[in-house]
């Protein structure tokens, strides 16, 4: 396949070629355009809560928010026909593998949201043993929507920026997302439980600590 | 298609007909059967998955308006931006389940976890075909139409338990055995129940059955058979088992979202998935067209002064009112349990079928009643419809009931 | 009879669906983004800072550098370090004022303890990123908000922080003039007529707001009485 | 449904012998791991269920998939720096919360309180008892099935109480409003007022709510003689709240410890005499009619003053060295913060007695003998939010 | 209700040889307290419970504490030995001594019961073990009461008391491979913040170590 717009016409090729290359280009990028549609206005959610902000998850769903307005109100029990992650809540050490493990269970293309301080960072049970210092250590996360917990208009928020990612994103080419590259997996490694901590504590392929830029 | 005399009929009755016709009168005679055949195969299935994908929206904004939202309405159509009640909503669903990934768990049955989908669908496809739509809409005329139609209906349950069985899943298996177990109950009374309507029409053939419905009393009370009194208990016995054979709510049980994860559908994603829906669907809708057809008249018009609209018209009408009765029935009940649905089954469902089953019979000799006696006709087969239905009510919800409460 | 419940629970679903499209008690939708709920004057969404300038939004910063929300911030989201001239002495503003918004809880204690109605509860809750890093951590350029958008969020409870920062600001001129002891310690205590009495009422009563309260004191970490401060 | 009630002794549930997963006579047993991601687990608790058919045989609650350490991190917080943390325990009740953890503080340290203060305290108290109450039946019969429509008229009319607690405290949930000595936010007129057409509308929601599910023979069939619950266990196993005065214990702590000014308001204790789901249910919303008449008192007599004690002390609170135990009537039964105090600003020792946890000692007790799909609607029935239970 | 030293004087009166001391609370809220000896508690704890005048039939909270040993300094009186010829009458005279004492750490479990059918409550019971290391064990009360079950769990979980004749002990909140009682008060928590956006002073120098050579941190833009 070649990339949407059409690259800039080498010498050898003819105006006939060129216009071929266009209508493919054309059709590409109305592929494109529909597949992107229908994944942004169709995002299901798995039900999932964890904690406080699976409650505000929950009224954003309910009548006075309705997340059906987008179409995600179809919270799927499982993970086979979810297509979002929301990751609502603290995720503790005792937790996690089980979270990857649903993440992995999810058909690709899947999304992530990571809802509320706990989800992001751990919040403000970062400071406990077994609270997990935000889910992106385990598996990628698309949105990040702070708070605690996230109004449900923030997770509409959160939402909508979700599917403009969907909707920006290009089916060929090196940007393409993840399920649409063969060498790249769905699949991330489950941690296990160790004496005293996670093992390992991180994906490393996945997250590294960046580095700490603090003026003293 | 049926034989009628299809000149004598006006031409919007006609009009699905002609147009098959003439689309294939340029095929020689022999062949024509054949491509008949494949054009209504072709638009039934166009016809019902649009009416499937109309159906998944209008069920999710029913059950939004119901619980005081309006439910999906920002899909806006693809290139053009516009937003339309959110009727492009099936179709981005669609899309969506079409392009997503298809995954079969470690260890399942491959080919058994592949043909249960398909085998729902193809077994679900297969009870449209004798279901008559209009006054010249049936696609094939069977003799033993209705039999037909229970035959391959209940064969969709023996999918729901491949499903579950090929999934390698605890969830999947328990809903296997809950669909087995509802099977086995509810096919009782579902074919019990329309036994007095091929008592009373002496046929066994769908067309023949909506024909001999078609008459209106003091030419403005239609005489269909849900006016009478075994036909409207032989409905409803019909209705509540078709809930449970088309895994409805309240007896959406192998499916149980807050028991079973989604039971047999646990390990179902993408296209399988949607094949899963779609039959269920499917289902609902040929369940409820042979209701229609039964007991509320088929295409047959509520009064004369009406059957200027087309037949299929009304057909469509019935169904849609009758699909809105199911998805009502859905925003309000909670589930019934698994022994509780077995037991409303054999120990309510069928005796009362039984019993109707005499009021029917009762109904037939009694034809001749006129007069005062018509009255005393109505008096017994309402009291042999009711008093059977008080006492096992009674009996089925005996210990329950409304309670009173003590306070310090 | 058997069935009657059922009857009745499907009536009222009907009521409800039927409701829906004309009944606004039947219909309760906000269809955010085009709608939004009027948020309450009350309502608390990670802190900012206040300046008085906006001509220079660092350099009016009412913040001192103090660090007692540092300290006091239950889950430890803020970090300060004051600002030293190069002799090294202080200067009584912040130099970096960091706020992780991916741990901050909005538990308002930062506002509650801070003796110079420095920083402040924003509303502004439309900030899911996909950066985690970059996005979530707030500098004090980010934090710096005006004084005028915080009369704009939270009026009544900004009238009460201006009226009793004039009056102090007062008390210290005229402390000055008469060259009496060191009032700025004082001062420090004065109460925040806190969070607002009318503020409550906007979002909820269709009702005629009810006139406020002379002052509502009820910053618990400075529970002022209702009279001005003896000293005032 | 006999069968849990002889299983109910004290000696049965704990070791119960059952037969083995593999066993060659009678058909193996099915072992379904439900949760921790499960629909109808409330958040992430697991039960290990072995299963004879449908029937449970053997069910082992698994808790700590939401253990963040509350007490630790409350041994490293001062005394006011754990209140937001008190929030997010229960957090659909944070307002109860807050209280139960004030009274404790404010029993360390003896802390008086104004009157205006306490009512304000009963006011929301009650308000959030409205709330978790109508949001329990809400998930409980999303639980037994219902397609969400219960919950969403419980979720509408939360939504209309989570309206006056974000007017008077600036969050939906978490409210973080209490402080030791009073609160912390004088509600207004306009706010008193819009409390007091919420609270009686609420009898007519309450009216339609009960029209749609209550009477549903469905639902009695689902819940009633399901889940019994034998008053001697229950209060042997420190079951509180609703769910034990479901079995017919009249023990309410706003009536017992009479803490607030409980005892100046009338009202009363309903009480169930089956001790199942049914009555759990029920309970629940004659609780929140008795929570009605309690509101529309508090409204109508609410006091002026201040709301918070002149000679409190929030912000670096060191309490003399001593213990105390101090417990309300929490929406979800007896919720008490235990707090050792060595004169630092931290608690030595912070415990929260948490009554989701304790009520479900008792779940495999109420389970066996029952169904999958009982099991599902009995835990719903005891009402835990995994918060509390994992802390 | 009976008062605490009540109460351990029937208790005494009933079990020869068991060692209850009240506890006194010095607090406000003076909620005093029984110390219960491990070796009578399960009688004590069931007599407790069925005695009519108590009825204690709930017990409404477990609660575990760490008490990490320490070095106190204490002031001793002891009395002189009363001198051959003083008067008997006559106080008898005492030494004060200022020693230091290193007091052995130990881990508490207490236990509010309250009687829900007589409506009263507390009575808090304390058990003692002899150390934090080897001797953690203590008789469980479960069988008394079932509320304890998963409470006395959990202290077995966070704290490493061993609760004996408990019918189920296992870890309740930690997964079962984790080695530690993470509500002692000597636990160190696993160094996992590698970074943290803000991070403060202990969370920095645990930051720190991921950074042997932290990078030139870039100086700020400072304020006009």
């Amino acid at each position: 396949m070649s990339e949407a717009p059409p690259a800039p016409a080498a010498p050898e090729i003819t105006a006939a070629e060129r216009d071929e290359l266009r209508r493919h280009g054309i059709l590409l990028t109305s592929l494109e355009e529909l597949y992107n549609w229908g994944r942004s206005n169709s995002v299901w959610p798995l039900q999932f809560g964890l904690a406080c902000c699976a409650i505000e998850m929950i009224a954003a769903s309910m009548a006075r928010f309705d997340i059906a307005r987008f179409g995600s109100e179809v919270f799927r029990p499982s993970p086979r026909q979810a297509d979002l992650l929301i990751v609502s809540g603290t995720v503790t050490k005792k937790m996690a593998p089980q979270v990857v493990r649903l993440w992995n269970q999810m058909p690709e293309p899947k999304y992530c949201i990571a809802m509320g301080a706990c989800a992001i960072s751990g919040g403000p049970f970062k400071q406990g043993y077994n609270v997990l210092k935000g889910i992106d250590r385990f598996i990628p996360v698309d949105v990040y929507i702070p708070g605690c917990p996230p109004r449900p208009e923030a997770l509409l928020h959160g939402l909508m920026q979700l599917q403009e990612q969907i909707r920006a994103q290009k089916i060929s080419g090196p940007e393409a997302p993840r399920h649409l590259r063969p060498e790249a997996s769905g699949e991330f490694p489950v941690p296990e439980f160790g004496g005293s901590d996670l093992v390992p504590p991180r994906n490393p392929d996945l997250w590294e600590p960046p580095t700490i830029v603090r003026a003293e | 298609m049926s034989a009628h005399p299809a000149n004598a009929l006006p031409l919007l009755e006609r009009l699905p007909v002609a147009l098959r016709d003439a689309c294939t009168s340029w095929l020689p005679e022999s062949w024509r059967w054949l491509a008949n055949s494949l054009l209504s195969i072709v638009a039934i299935f166009v016809v019902f998955a649009t009416l499937f994908a109309l159906l998944t929206l209008a069920e999710r904004k029913i059950l939004g308006r119901v619980q005081n939202r309006p439910g999906p309405n920002r899909a806006p159509l693809p290139f053009l931006g516009i937003r339309t009640y959110g009727l492009a909503q099936p179709l981005a669903d669609g899309i969506k389940m079409l392009t997503k990934e298809d995954i079969v768990p470690r260890g399942a049955d491959r080919v058994l976890h592949f043909l249960a989908p398909v085998a729902l669908l193809a077994f679900s496809i297969l009870t449209f075909a004798v279901i008559p739509y209009g006054r010249a809409l049936l696609p094939v005329e069977l003799d033993a139409a209705v039999l037909y139609f229970f035959a391959a209906g209940a064969a969709t349950e023996l999918a729901i338990f491949m499903a579950g069985w090929a999934s390698r899943n605890k969830y999947s298996l328990l809903a296997a055995m809950r669909a087995l177990a509802q099977l086995i109950s509810y096919e009782l009374p579902l074919l019990l129940s329309i036994v007095p309507v091929v008592l009373v029409a002496g046929s066994l053939s769908t067309s023949e059955i909506v024909e001999q419905q078609g008459t209106w009393l003091f030419g403005v009370f239609p005489q269909w058979h849900v006016f009478t009194p075994w036909g409207f208990a032989g409905f409803l016995i019909f209705f509540v088992a078709a809930l449970a054979e088309s895994n409805r709510s309240p007896f959406d049980l192998p499916e149980a979202e807050s028991e079973l994860i989604a039971g047999h559908l646990t390990e179902y994603s993408g296209f399988k998935y949607a094949l899963f829906f779609m039959a269920e669907y499917f289902g609902m809708c040929a369940l409820s067209g042979m209701g229609v057809t039964l007991f509320l008249g088929g295409w047959q018009a509520p009064i004369p002064a009406l059957a200027f609209i087309p037949s299929y018209g009304w057909f469509a009408a019935k169904l849609l009112a009758l699909l809105f009765v199911f998805m009502w029935i859905r925003a309000t009940f909670p589930r019934l349990r698994i022994d509780q649905l077995t037991r409303l089954a054999w120990k309510f469902l069928v005796p009362l079928a039984l019993v109707n089953l005499f009021t029917a019979a009762f109904w037939v000799l009694s034809s001749g009643w006129a007069g005062p006696l018509a009255f005393a006709r109505w008096l017994v087969a309402g009291t042999l419809v009711l008093g059977p239905f008080l006492v096992l009510g009674r009996r089925l919800s005996a210990g329950l009931g409304p309670r009173t409460y003590r306070y310090a | 009879m058997l069935g009657s419940g059922l009857l009745q629970g499907l009536a009222v679903t009907a009521k409800n669906l039927a409701g829906s499209f004309h009944d606004p008690a039947r219909y309760v939708t906000t269809e955010y983004p085009e709608q939004r709920t009027k948020l309450p004057e009350n309502y608390r969404n990670f802190p900012f800072l206040v300046h008085d300038d906006p001509a220079d939004p660092n350099g009016t910063l009412r913040c001192v550098a103090c660090q007692i929300c540092e300290k006091e911030c239950p889950p430890q989201c803020i970090y300060i370090v004051m600002e030293r001239d190069e002799k090294g002495k202080a200067l009584r503003r912040p130099k970096v004022f960091d706020l992780d918004i991916s741990v901050c809880i909005s538990c308002q204690i930062c506002v509650e303890v801070c003796p110079f109605d420095a920083i402040k509860m924003d509303q502004e809750y439309e900030i899911a990123t996909r950066n985690r890093f970059g996005g979530l951590l707030l500098h004090r350029e980010d934090l710096s908000k005006s004084n005028a958008y915080y009369h704009q969020i939270h009026p009544t409870e900004a009238a009460g922080v201006d009226a009793a920062l004039a009056e102090q600001k007062a008390k210290q001129a005229a402390a000055k003039a008469a060259k009496a002891a060191p009032a700025p310690k004082a001062a420090a205590t004065t109460a925040t007529p806190a969070t607002a009495a009318t503020a409550q009422d906007s979002a909820i009563s269709p009702a005629p707001a009810a006139p406020p309260p002379a002052s509502a004191p009820d910053t618990p970490a400075n529970p002022a009485p209702a009279n001005p401060p003896p000293d005032a | 449904m006999s069968a849990a009630g002889e299983l109910a002794g004290l000696s049965a549930a704990p070791g119960t012998t059952v037969r083995a997963v593999n066993d060659p006579f009678h058909g193996d047993l099915l072992e379904v791991s439900m949760g921790p991601h499960h629909p109808s687990t409330h958040g992430v608790f697991r039960m290990m269920v072995t299963l004879d058919g449908e029937t449970v045989v053997k069910l082992k609650p698994v808790f700590g998939y939401l253990h963040r350490n509350h007490e630790k991190l409350g041994e490293n917080t001062t005394y006011l720096g754990s209140m937001p943390y008190t929030d997010r325990l229960d957090y659909l009740n944070s307002m109860t919360n807050n209280w139960a953890y004030a009274l404790a503080v404010e029993k360390l340290s003896g802390q008086p309180v104004p009157e205006r203060a306490e009512y304000l305290r009963i006011i929301l108290a009650e308000l959030t008892r409205l709330l978790n109450h109508t949001c329990l039946a809400g998930f409980l019969l999303q639980d037994t099935g219902c397609s969400g429509t219960p919950l969403m008229y419980a979720f509408r009319e939360r939504e209309h109480i989570l309206d006056l607690f974000e007017a008077l405290s600036g969050s939906r949930m978490m409210c973080n409003y209490q402080r030791f000595g009073g609160c912390r936010v004088d509600p207004t007129p306009g706010w008193l007022a819009a409390a007091a057409r919420l609270v009686d509308g609420y009898g007519r929601f309450l009216d339609e709510y009960e029209a749609l599910i209550t009477g549903n023979e469905i639902l009695m069939a689902r819940t009633q003689g399901v889940g019994v619950l034998q008053p001697d266990l229950a209060v042997n196993a420190g079951a509180t709240g609703p769910m034990l005065r479901a079995c017919g214990v009249d023990y309410d702590l706003r009536k017992v410890d009479g803490y607030g000014f409980y005892p100046r308001f009338e009202f009363r204790v309903p009480l169930g005499d089956h001790g199942d789901t049914y009555d759990r249910y029920m309970i629940r919303v004659l609780e929140m009619r008795e929570s009605i008449r309690i509101l529309q008192q508090a409204l109508r007599d609410l006091p002026a003053g201040p709301i918070i004690d002149a000679k409190a002390k929030n912000r670096g609170l060191r309490p003399k060295a001593g213990e105390a135990y101090g417990r309300i009537e929490g929406p979800k039964g007896e919720i008490g913060f235990y707090l050792i105090s060595d004169g630092g600003p931290n608690p030595y020792r912070y415990r929260v007695r948490p009554p989701s946890f304790i009520n479900l000692t008792v779940l495999e007790d109420m389970c066996l003998g029952q169904t999958v799909a009982d099991a599902v609607v009995i835990l719903g029935s005891v009402d835990i939010v995994l918060g509390e239970v994992d802390r | 209700m009976e008062t605490p030293g009540q109460i351990r004087d029937r208790i005494l009166a009933r079990f020869s040889g068991a060692e209850v001391t009240v506890v006194t609370n010095p607090g406000p809220a003076a909620q005093h307290s029984l110390l219960v000896g491990a070796a009578h508690a399960t009688a004590i704890a069931t007599f407790l419970r069925d005695d009519p005048v108590l009825q204690l039939d709930t017990c409404s909270n477990v609660t575990g504490v760490d008490w990490p040993g320490r070095e106190i300094v204490e002031t001793v009186r002891q009395p002189l030995a009363p001198e051959e010829d003083a008067d008997p009458a006559a106080p008898p005279g005492v030494i004060e001594e200022k020693i230091k004492r290193l007091v052995p750490g130990s881990l508490e479990v207490v236990y509010h019961l309250y009687s829900v059918a007589l409506k009263h409550g507390p009575v808090i019971l304390r058990l003692r073990t002899a150390d934090r290391a080897a001797n953690v064990t203590l008789p469980s009360l479960t069988p008394v009461w079932r509320a304890c079950e998963f409470q006395e769990r959990e202290v077995f979980d966070l704290y490493g008391v061993k609760f004996t004749g408990h019918p189920d002990l296992r870890r309740i909140l930690m997964w079962d491979e984790f080695q530690h009682h993470p509500m002692r008060k000597d636990y160190v928590e696993p160094d996992d913040y590698e970074w943290e956006p803000t991070p403060h002073d202990a969370v920095l120098t645990k930051a720190r170590r991921h950074y042997p050579a932290p990078p030139a941190a870039p100086e700020e833009e400072s304020t006009p």
